[in-house]
Order: structure tokens, then C-alpha cells, then sequence
């Protein structure tokens, strides 16, 4: 459950929006991105002043004690105008995990240089697709006390920018979660067909890592759920808005001497794709309630949010061009980042075919 | 009409409520309500005079005029004892319609009978009249103090059990098509009313055609004024979308999220459960199902909060496609025994039947076709369609 | 090749167009089809006198020594009524298996007697789902020089009604094919949700066969391709049929002062339909033709149309009831015939998945 | 000037145009062509006075006078040689307007120079008038013997290249929107025309946007009447689908039926040729892809036997679904690899291409909104929406 009031999330939410607004708005996307690291530094240290970074910290680590449903609604809002950051990977996903261990003085230094906007994180499953829903490549063993790594994780979200990554590994007890500093690692950059995200692969050849006590499979599931909330979340968001700005296209572009959202076959594709809208909407939030509460069904509803909210905005995203005609076939238009976003969105963290099986076999268990 | 006696407060009346079923609906009660229409009819009286048929209405009109929400514990009360009778300011549109609507001299005359029994079926589709309800064409001509009513009406359900019918008749055919329309409170009962099954594709017969010829209609059985019936015609239905949106919501959440999703269950009884392609597709036609009902959830509490939620409006026309797809999913699992009917055959007959009915949810009460009219044009404000007939006087309207 | 003109097949097809309209309406489909054997008997022997029934009897066997052109010619007008019959069973795949065959009295008794309209087969591959491209499930053994069959065909078109049934069974020397009266085999009858076509279930308990001499799996496929094209040709038929009537009431069905077909959502839905109607038309006779001319793609395009006449059936037949709207939800209207016709004909012969498994073999095959 | 002397039968034909080539297509010439625009003015014009550029017009205005079969001979001649400079009756949009609809002065000045080697652009489309080009918002106000044009047009390709550029413009704006069209051939080496290249999500830029200011265009090179451009418009593009229709089928052919489908080539590269739920979707997406190419043969043949064929207009359309299709599950196949682009991940970067490229069939060139249209009015005759702004001057017209 959350330490924070409804209200105060809100002041949060309005405090982040207004952020985004001056400092981070879709027009500035492009540049942004264009630049090898591709997200805003400046506006990195704003999002740590303000205390956003620390949303997930608990408490008595000094954060915001935030939880799932705090990070639903700041990531709709992040969605909305595509904003390029290590957030989900550094804020979330290695937050999660480090919060989850035993190394005290580890866990203390890494969460306070995460708070500060001073430390990035990657974290991987170690898996040749990028997916959390494939086996682990890499192996970890250890000797006279000290780990290392060998293997190659590939398509790993901020490996490039990162500092510090974090990556599951096959030891002898299973699968464990280690802590390796970036410039131990050999990290290729991949050119990306979505400008607005940073991939790499990383390939350990013996590198000295460190494990994270008494993180198990089950503590490391409760993180990626998170993780895969707040990336619902953020896709329905983006869902969202490309969905309001074909709307408003519709009323405003007039063909035949009337717009052209008075056409009835504009309008139907528009109704239909209103449903994927709220539904995105509606499941990202239930999942990230679900989650945050400790429900039974959290599992079940975070496969559900991830499959329905990447399915749902490529098809809107999709939807969104071809409603809007050659406008939308040109660079200087928005509609294709929106599009690309959603086209990466199928492979980052696992595909919908893979989210749907294991949303089926959480019924199947609950029989 | 021994009114329920109770100090108005919540306790008081959930106390007096429960002491009148307590002495009133006896084993014999019950016993006689469930025998006969008779004994139905004496039960229903008994409820009615004591004013917990129709508890938010006025004193003055068989009720006890207290809020809807007091009234819900009389209907909580009743329900825990499987009483009939209650709910009728919610659930009887004939009854509520008349009570709105109707004139000071209509009310008096019908409403003490409507509250004790007879039931209404709606007198709205006509074979050209469907999608566009206002270009109904039974015809009502004026003949002293009744009218005379020629004309046909389908989809009507409940014709056979109803003493009335809630007729939308045309009165006027210089006018404009939504002008010349009158709303009746139809006696059923009568000659020049004939009643035919529709058979539909499903095997079932849920609804009727019922011929008017010649049939009469007092003109004092007008709800609203006459050649104004488009109007009356308009909250009547909302009362309907009310009533059906209560009673559905219910149904429509146990039907969501059965323990096992029947699609499941049936792939395993197969044994296609193992098989990998088949999987995708039973998983996503199970998450259409939860995405409706998480998107229903959602609209309950935005309504809740603000009295309204755009989100309702979604749930007819993502049924059309949770229905038709789960039929195919469901014939899929089956394979060849898809081909299969009967009763030998229950899981080819229900595949086969869900597949026809899903028809019932696309183009019943409002084809998709209208449902993504209304989204687009109610909810995302996209401008509406010219229509031609609008002002057109009625008889001039083209009927292909 | 055909040993028709064009002419000829033309004056053929004209003939049994008019057959059709005078004795095989839709109108009648109903009442024939509830009788005990669903087809009418008159009208079968009436094909017989005009010579259909020898249409693909050969002409050194007093047939018309019609090909899978001519087949598809007449099997689109039977589609067109849903005309009910054991035609493709009889005069097509049991008439293409037996001219195939060496047991020259057998095939001369059994084709004069098809052609006379005096004997009904059916023709299965034994499998457990009525699918040709399932392995049949049947074993045939021989002792002192006649065969014995073993084992349940399922699914077996037209076996409630046959004389005969050809049937598939494995044999020491691979798959052969048995003719068995169906008198000595144990028929039971299936009710179908199709009222338009007749199954059943055969039992055979060491049941006397005779196996029909020199026909191959290779000749076995030839006959079955040229089924299926027939089948097709009868799908597209049926197709086109029921979206020329779905047009025509968009015209003719007024709603709010104009016809409904001037709605552009419902104009949308007619304009994809179109492409699914004349694509079936297109690949059924274009299957035919290689069929016909033995042309080396032949199996490539029966097994493209097998599926593609199939899944448009289904979905313009689907459609058809959604533009009609509440009319077609009747049982009086024809609608939910075709609707039902075309549900059957997804697994009568072998499912669409089937079918494109085994086309896009074809295609890496020839590559 | 001297014309091609042949005896008018085919092997006449034949036989004096092979002999010409074999005279004027030396090597030197070929060189010369291929070396500058010069050169290949002085080829153009050779052909030109040969009469072999538009052997089907009249032999005063350039042509040999004979039928379009026979005209066929000497295109085949010319390509078996590869020779430039043939039908330019056939191909050539801007000289085939002002032959066909230009006034006697307009041809006798610009036909000859149009033959021998400039070339045209389509100056239609607008910002504001996309799938409603007769709702062009570009300004030509008369001046004398001249007009003054002012506006923008977009989609425009080979705009840098071009000497003329084929201008739909509005020199009325108080008759509808019909009314009040002139189409101009436009010289575009001026002042006042500026040229930007668009971007688009592809990475391509195949179109510009042409911006004209204050640009300048003889009266007498208006084509048709002053103001009665729509009717000479509507010709043009009924050329220009002829001559697409004739260039597209062959391109179309071949790119159709590769040898090995890419996909199957694709997936046996990426090892997922064996995942069976995948071999569903390469299947089917080939399958709509030969579909569509036994539609276009079966077209020809129609074509070929009735001088029509309604299935000519269902090809564009079905495009849509194949490419889209296709893309996708390109990107399937692909599979995380889809992730990326650039040089150094070919097989991506096409997958991202074929994506993106496959909106310019869906959008570009009337969309799939506009070929349902075409198609469910032309072909299956069902009626045609009101047009609100038909009869409307056009200043009046609402533009949002």
C-alpha cells in the first residue's frame, strides 16, 4: 500500500505534468533523442529534485514510499508525451530489486544515487530476445567468495546509458540477480527503429559481479510486475493521447465541405478504437491496484495489462495514421513516433503472444 | 390500504419492513402467490396497498415517499425472503410510464391495476422501423374518444403474457416524423390483436409479431399528449436503459467471471487444451471478456463518483465481439464435432447456438452500426450524420 | 482436358441452372432437407437422365468426359441454391477414384450405375476427423485373396444415404483404398447443425472390402483435388450468392429516408466483402483450370482455394446476417442457411489451417 | 522533318522502323542520349520529326496517322533495341493533355518542345485538399494576357526535375466548387516557385511541396476552357490511370510471384520456418497476395475479352491489406531484431520500411476510405453520399 494520500499523488501527478510540459513536451522529442544518449540530463536532475526518482523508495530509506498505483498514474502522464528516459529502469525496475536484497550497504548507496539522479541503471533478464518470459543465457559461479559472469544478455532497455546493470544469472541454486558495473561489461549499442528507446547488448566475459542476497525467483517476479505496470501504464497513456489528437484531427479537418470525423466510416473506426483506449486505460490501473493491494489476482491482471496495453496501442497508434491521411506520412508529423513507440513496445520486455499464454495459465491455475 | 407505518429512519423502516413480511408473507402467502394468477394478484394488492410496490413514490400514489435509497432496503428485505412485489417504481416501465407521464385521470384509472399484476410488452420495432424507430408506420385515427390502431410490430417479448402494450403509433402524417407520433398505454386483450412467434436462427422464439387491425385504444390511454409521443416515447426508454442497465449489470458480472472460463473448461474436456495456437485464442477471448468487465467495474465507480461514465456506453458493442469470438473460439476447440448438433451433441448444440445468438447482442437493441453512431457522436462528439427526413413531412419520406 | 467446348459446358450449365430454378429453388431447400435422406430423389434421377451425373464419367465409358473446369462451372451454380445433394461424393470423387482404378468390372458396374442414378457413395479417408489431410485410422488385412477392413471412419460425408463407400485404409504395402458395401458396414447416423448435409460415423468389424487395384496415394490425391475443387467452386458459388442479396436489400431497405445501402459504414463493409466474393470465384476456377490443364502449381492453387473459398464463405455469410440485421435473425430468411453452409465447410474436407499448411508447403517445395 | 516512310501494313511497319533504328540508333547517338540533356534533346527530337514518338496522331501534329496496334510495332522495336523517346502518346501526361484538349495556338507553341524532352509534374493535391481535390484553394486571377497564381500544392513528385508542372487552380470562387477550375500548364522554371522536398516516415522523399508565389502563367496555356478545368482534369487523370494501369500490371507481375516468397525466404533465414503458428500467418499472407494477383490476371482477361473489368478496381485496395499484412508479420518473424535499423540490420530496416511504406498504398493516391467509396458505388451501384458542398459557391464552402 501506498504511504501516500490520494491527494498528494495527485499534487505529484500535477507536479510531473508540469515538468513534462515545460521541459519535456513532444515537440522537443526529436532532439532530445538525436542525442547518443537520448534523454535530458537536465531535466534527469529535475525529476531528482523533485523527489520523482525516489517515488518508489520506501520510506524509511528516505523516498516517497510510493507504489504501484502512484507509478501507474505518473507513467500515463509520461506516456502521454513519449518522455525518453531510464526511468522505468533505474526508478523502478532496479529500485524494486535492490529494495527486495539483504546488501545493506549496496542497497543504501545505489537507492541514495538513484534518489540524487547520479547512478542509471540497466536491468536484464540475460535472455538472446530481451524478453523476461525467455530462459537466462548467462551463468554465474563463484570462487574464494567472489562471483563472475559469463554470457551475452541481449536487447537490454538502457544498457547504453547505464551505470550500473543488473542481470539475472543461472548459478547452481537457481536463478539468482547480480549487481555489475557497466564498464566491467562489454556494451554494443543497437540502432533502433524507435528513436526514443536505448538498447544494448551486453556480453560478461568472467566479470566480477555482485549477488544480491536472498532476492529469489518469486522477489524478482514482484519486481517485474511492477516494472510491467509502469509500462503499461505508460503505453496506455500514449495510447491516449494519439488517440485524442486523431480525435480532434477528425473535428477539425474538413473535406467535401464538412470534417471529416462526420463520416460515418471515420467515426465507426474511431468508436471501435475508443474501447482499445479505455480498456488499456482501465486495465493498466486495475493491475497496478491489484498489485499494490496484494491481490490474488495481481498476477493474472499485470499479464493481461501487459499483452492488452501493446496490443491495443499498436493498433491505435496504426489506426491513428491512416485516420489522419498523408499528413501523418510525413517525418515533421508526430503520429509515426507514437507508432514506432508502440511497434518496440511488442518486444521489449516479452511479446503479447508470450503475455497471453501466461495470462492463460493463470486461470488455468486457479481452477 | 393499510399503509406500512415505520419513523422514516433507516432502522425504523428495515424493522417495520421486516415485521410486515414477517405477518404477511406466510407459508399460505407464498403458497398462493405461486399457485395462481388470482393468488399472485391478491399478494400484489396486499403489497401495493401497503405502499412497498412503489415505496419512493408519493403517499397519494401508493407509496411511501421515502428516497430510493430507503426504498432499497424494502427491496432488501423482500429479496431475503424471496417475496414478490416490490421494485415496481424501478422495474414496471408500463407502471412508471403511466406514473410520469400519464394524466391525473389515467393514473387514477390504470395505476391500481397496473401495480397488482398485469405486465406490458413494448409496441415499438416495426419491420420498417428497426434501426429508425421514429419512422414507425402503425397508423392510430381518432374515432370519438378512442383511437383506431392498424399496423404491425416485431421483436415484442412478453406479447403473449402482456395485458398491455406500450404502443408508439402514428397520428399525424403531415409533419415531420418525430411530430406525428403518439405513445398509448395499448390494451392487449382484445380482438384485432393477433400474436405470432418469431422463430429465430437460434431455435428459440423470445419474441413476437403482433398484427393490429382495427384495434381500439382509448384516446385518454395517450401517455403524453397526442402527436407528442416521440418525447414521452424518450423517457420511457431511458427508464428501460435504467432498469435494463440495473438488472444487467448483475447478470452480466456473474456471467464475466465464472471460477473456470467455460473455454477453458471445454479445451480440456477435448483435450485441445495443449494445443499452442489454439491457447492465443482462448486466452485473448477470455481477456476481451475481463477487459469488459474491468471497463463495467470502472464505470460503476465513475458513476458512483459523478453520476455518469461514458465508459457504459462501450459495453453493448465490445459484447458483439466477445460473443461472436468466443462462439468461433468455442467451434475451434470442437473441431469436426462443431458440425454435430442436438441433444446428443450438447457442446456442438451450445457452440452452435452461441454462435447464432451473439446476433441477438449485434444487431438487437441497437445494431453495432448504431451503438458506434452513438459512441462517436455522443461520446466523442464527432459531428452527426445529415438527416435527410428530418424535416420532410412524414408521408413524404421515402420508404425504398 | 475437357472433351467440351465452351459452348458446350455453357449449353450444360444452362441446363442445370434451369433445373435448379424449377426443381431445387431455395425456397425448397427447407423441406428437402428434412427429410430422412436430404436430397430429392426426383431431381437426382432427373441429373441422371440429362446426363450430369456422367459428367466426369469418361467418354470410353459413355460419360460426358467433363474436367475440373466443367466441374466448376456447375458446382458454382449449385453453390448459388446451397443445392443438397450426393453429388460431389458420387459423381465426383467416388466416379475420379473408380475411372482411376484397375478392376475393370467393378468400375464398369459401379460408373453405369452412377450415371443411371442408382447408386449413392460415399468417399472417406478413415480418419478420426472427418479431414482428408488427418491419417486415416482404418487397417485393412488379407487372407486367401480378399481384404478385410478394421476400425472407425468419423465425420464420413453422405454415408447415411450411400450404397457404397470407398474408403482409405492401411495396408503392408502403405495406403490403399477398399470399396465396401455399406450394407455390411455399421452407418451411424449424426445430426448435423448444417441441415444441408448428411454424416455419419462407419464401424467396420472385419468387414469384406475389395481394394481397388493400382490406385495409388498419388491417384488417390488427384481425385481428391479435383473434390475439392468442386467443393470450392460450390463455396464460391454459395458466396457470391448471398452477398448478391445482401446488396441487393442495402438498396432496397430504407431506414431514416434512404436506403440503408448509402451508409457508408455498411458501404465499407460491401466494398471488402467484394474482394473476398471475387476472390473465391477467381481462385476456384483458377484451381480448376491447372487442375484441368495439369499445370505443375495445380496443387498449390486447390489447396489456396480450399481454404480461401472456405474462410470467405464464412465471413461474407457472417456478414451477411449483420447487414440484414434483425430479418436475418430469423429462421424464415435465408441468411443463416448459407451462414450454417458455410460453418460446415470448415471441417468437411479438412480445416483452413490445414489447407494453408499444406499450401505453403507447396510453395517450399517448388523453391 | 522527315517522316518514317512505311507502306501501313504491319511488316511495312516493322520493317522501315527496324531499318530506321538501324540507321539513327548508332552507338554515337545512344552515347549522346545517355550522355546530357543535351544529347538526348537532339535524339528526342529526332524521333519526334520521325513521327516515331506518337505514331497514333495525325501526321500534321507529329504522328505516322495509324491505329494503336500498329503504333504497338514500333514500340516493340524501340525497346528490343532499348531505344528512347517512343510513346509519348501513350506516356507523356503533359503532351497528351495539350494534345487532346489544348487550343490550336497552345499545341502548335508548346507540342513541339513537350515531344523533345521536358518534362511533367502533377500540381493537384493541397494541404487542404486531399481525398477533395476539386477542393483546390490555389489562386489564379487573370492579368492581362496572364494569370498570377498563388498557393501551395503537395505530393508532388519529380517537381525539381520538371519543366511544367499540370496545375489544377481556382480562377472562381463565386460558382461550387466545380464550377470554378482551370487547369493550366504551368512552366515552373520561374520566380515565385519554390520547391521543398517532404519527409517522409519512411525515410524517403519521393514528393515535395511546391509553394507558389505570385508565379506567372499565360492565359493561352490553360488547357480546355478557363473555368472548365474540372472536365479537362477529370480527362488527365483518366490518362494517367491508363498509363498507371499499363506501366503498374507488369511491375506488379513480377513483384507478385517471386520465385520463393520473401517471407518463407525470411523465416528460413531467422529459423523460425518451423513455428507453426507462424506458417499460419506467412501462409496466409502469401495466400492474399496470389489472390490478388489471380484477381488482376483474371482482370486482364476480361479486359481483354469485354474492354473491362469491374475487378480492375479492387487491386488497390487489396494491396492495403497485403502490405500491411505482410509487414507485420515480417516483424514477427523477426522477432526482438525488429527492434532495430540501419546498415548494419538490413533484414530490420525492411521490415521498418515495409511497415511504413505500406501507408503510402493506404493513403497515398485516395485512400482506403476513398477506393470503398469508388468501389461499393461504381461497382456494386449502391448510392452516393450527399455532398453538402455540391451546389454551394465556393467561398461559402466550410473549410473548419
Amino acid at each position: 500500500m501506498s504511504t501516500l494520500s490520494n491527494e498528494e499523488r495527485q499534487a505529484l501527478c500535477d507536479m510531473f505534468e508540469r515538468l513534462l510540459r515545460d521541459r519535456a513536451s513532444l515537440e522537443s522529442l526529436r532532439s532530445v533523442v538525436a542525442q547518443p544518449e537520448k534523454y535530458d540530463r537536465s531535466v534527469w536532475k529535475e525529476l531528482a529534485e523533485l523527489g520523482l526518482l525516489s517515488l518508489m523508495i520506501n520510506e524509511e530509506s528516505d523516498g516517497i514510499g510510493g507504489d504501484a498505483q502512484d507509478l501507474q498514474a505518473i507513467m500515463e502522464i509520461a506516456g502521454r508525451v513519449l518522455f525518453p528516459s531510464p526511468f522505468l529502469s533505474t526508478a523502478v525496475f532496479a529500485v524494486e530489486l535492490l529494495q527486495a536484497c539483504k546488501n545493506d550497504q549496496l542497497k543504501q548507496e545505489c537507492l541514495s544515487d538513484i534518489a540524487a539522479g547520479e547512478t542509471i541503471f540497466a536491468v536484464s533478464k540475460g535472455s538472446s530476445t530481451g524478453s523476461w518470459l525467455d530462459e537466462t543465457k548467462l551463468s554465474a559461479s563463484k570462487s574464494s567468495d567472489t562471483w563472475s559472469l559469463n554470457g551475452v544478455a541481449s536487447y537490454v532497455v538502457d544498457a547504453p546509458r547505464a551505470d550500473e546493470i543488473l542481470v539475472c544469472a543461472n548459478t547452481s541454486s537457481g536463478l539468482r540477480m547480480f549487481c555489475v558495473s557497466a564498464s566491467d561489461a562489454d556494451v554494443q549499442i543497437l540502432e533502433t527503429d524507435d528513436p526514443s528507446i536505448c538498447l544494448g547488448n551486453v556480453s560478461f566475459e568472467g566479470v566480477h559481479a555482485e549477488i544480491l542476497d536472498d532476492l529469489d525467483e518469486a522477489a524478482i517476479a514482484h519486481a517485474l510486475n511492477t516494472t510491467l505496470v509502469g509500462f503499461a501504464a505508460h503505453q496506455a497513456g500514449a495510447t491516449h493521447a494519439i488517440f485524442e489528437q486523431t480525435v480532434e484531427y477528425l473535428k477539425t479537418r474538413y473535406q467535401f465541405g464538412r470534417p471529416i470525423g462526420s463520416y460515418q466510416a471515420l467515426k465507426h473506426m474511431a468508436a471501435d478504437l475508443l474501447i482499445e483506449v479505455e480498456s488499456a486505460i482501465t486495465v493498466s490501473r486495475e493491475a497496478a491496484a491489484a498489485l499494490a493491494n496484494g491481490k490474488p489476482n495481481a498476477a493474472q491482471l499485470v499479464s493481461l495489462a501487459a499483452f492488452a496495453c501493446a496490443d491495443s496501442f499498436r493498433d491505435v497508434s496504426a489506426a491513428a495514421i491512416q485516420l489522419h491521411g498523408g499528413i501523418a506520412y510525413t517525418m515533421e508529423h508526430d503520429a509515426h513516433l507514437f507508432w514506432r513507440h508502440a511497434r518496440a513496445g511488442q518486444w521489449l520486455f516479452g511479446t503479447s503472444d508470450q503475455f497471453r499464454e501466461q495470462y492463460l495459465q493463470t486461470w488455468e491455475d486457479a481452477a | 390500504m393499510t399503509k406500512l407505518v415505520h419513523d422514516g429512519t433507516p432502522e425504523g423502516i428495515h424493522a417495520a419492513v421486516t415485521g410486515w413480511l414477517e405477518l404477511n408473507w406466510t407459508t399460505e402467502a407464498e403458497r398462493g402467490a405461486n399457485a395462481s394468477d388470482e393468488g399472485m394478484r391478491a399478494w400484489l394488492t396486499k403489497v401495493r396497498d401497503a405502499g412497498l410496490a412503489t415505496p419512493s413514490w408519493p403517499e397519494e400514489w401508493f407509496g411511501l415517499g421515502i428516497s430510493a435509497r430507503k426504498a432499497g432496503i424494502i427491496e432488501k428485505a423482500f429479496r431475503a425472503r424471496k417475496a414478490h412485489g416490490w421494485g415496481r417504481d424501478r422495474f414496471h416501465l408500463g407502471a412508471i410510464s403511466v406514473f410520469k407521464m400519464g394524466s391525473e385521470e389515467l393514473k387514477r384509472e390504470v395505476l391500481p391495476d397496473l401495480l397488482a399484476g398485469p405486465i406490458c410488452c413494448l409496441l415499438y420495432s416495426e419491420p420498417n422501423a428497426g434501426s429508425d424507430l421514429a419512422g414507425v408506420r402503425t397508423r392510430a385515427e381518432q374515432d370519438g374518444d378512442e383511437f383506431v390502431v392498424n399496423g404491425q410490430k416485431v421483436w415484442t417479448s412478453n406479447a403473449v403474457e402482456a395485458d398491455y402494450g406500450m404502443l408508439l403509433a402514428r397520428t399525424n402524417w403531415d409533419v415531420p416524423k418525430h411530430k406525428g407520433l403518439t405513445f398509448f398505454l395499448f390494451p392487449m386483450r382484445q380482438d384485432g390483436v393477433e400474436i405470432r412467434p418469431i422463430n429465430q436462427i437460434t431455435g428459440e422464439s423470445e419474441f413476437n409479431e403482433v398484427f393490429i387491425t382495427d384495434a381500439r385504444v382509448p384516446a385518454r390511454y395517450a401517455i403524453g399528449e397526442v402527436s407528442e409521443g416521440w418525447k414521452s416515447f424518450q423517457t420511457a426508454i431511458a427508464y428501460e436503459r435504467l432498469i435494463m442497465a440495473q438488472g444487467g449489470t448483475e447478470r452480466r458480472g456473474r456471467q464475466n467471471e465464472p471460477t473456470t472460463p467455460l473455454l477453458i473448461d471445454l479445451a480440456r474436456r477435448k483435450n485441445r487444451i495443449d494445443d499452442t495456437s489454439l491457447r492465443q485464442k482462448i486466452a485473448q477471448a477470455i481477456a476481451y471478456r475481463q477487459l469488459n468487465s474491468l471497463n463495467n467495474k470502472r464505470a460503476k465507480a465513475e458513476i458512483a463518483e459523478n453520476g455518469a461514465s461514458s465508459l457504459m456506453s462501450l459495453g453493448k458493442l465490445a459484447m458483439s465481439r466477445i460473443q461472436h469470438g468466443d462462439a468461433r473460439v468455442a467451434a475451434e476447440v470442437l473441431g469436426p464435432e462443431a458440425l454435430l448438433s442436438g441433444t446428443p451433441n450438447p457442446d456442438a448444440a451450445n457452440a452452435s447456438f452461441d454462435a447464432a445468438k451473439a446476433y441477438m447482442n449485434s444487431i438487437g437493441g441497437g445494431t453495432d452500426q448504431i451503438q458506434r453512431n452513438i459512441i462517436s457522436e455522443r461520446i466523442l462528439g464527432l459531428p452527426k450524420d445529415d438527416a435527410v427526413d428530418r424535416d420532410l413531412p412524414f408521408k413524404d419520406v421515402k420508404t425504398g
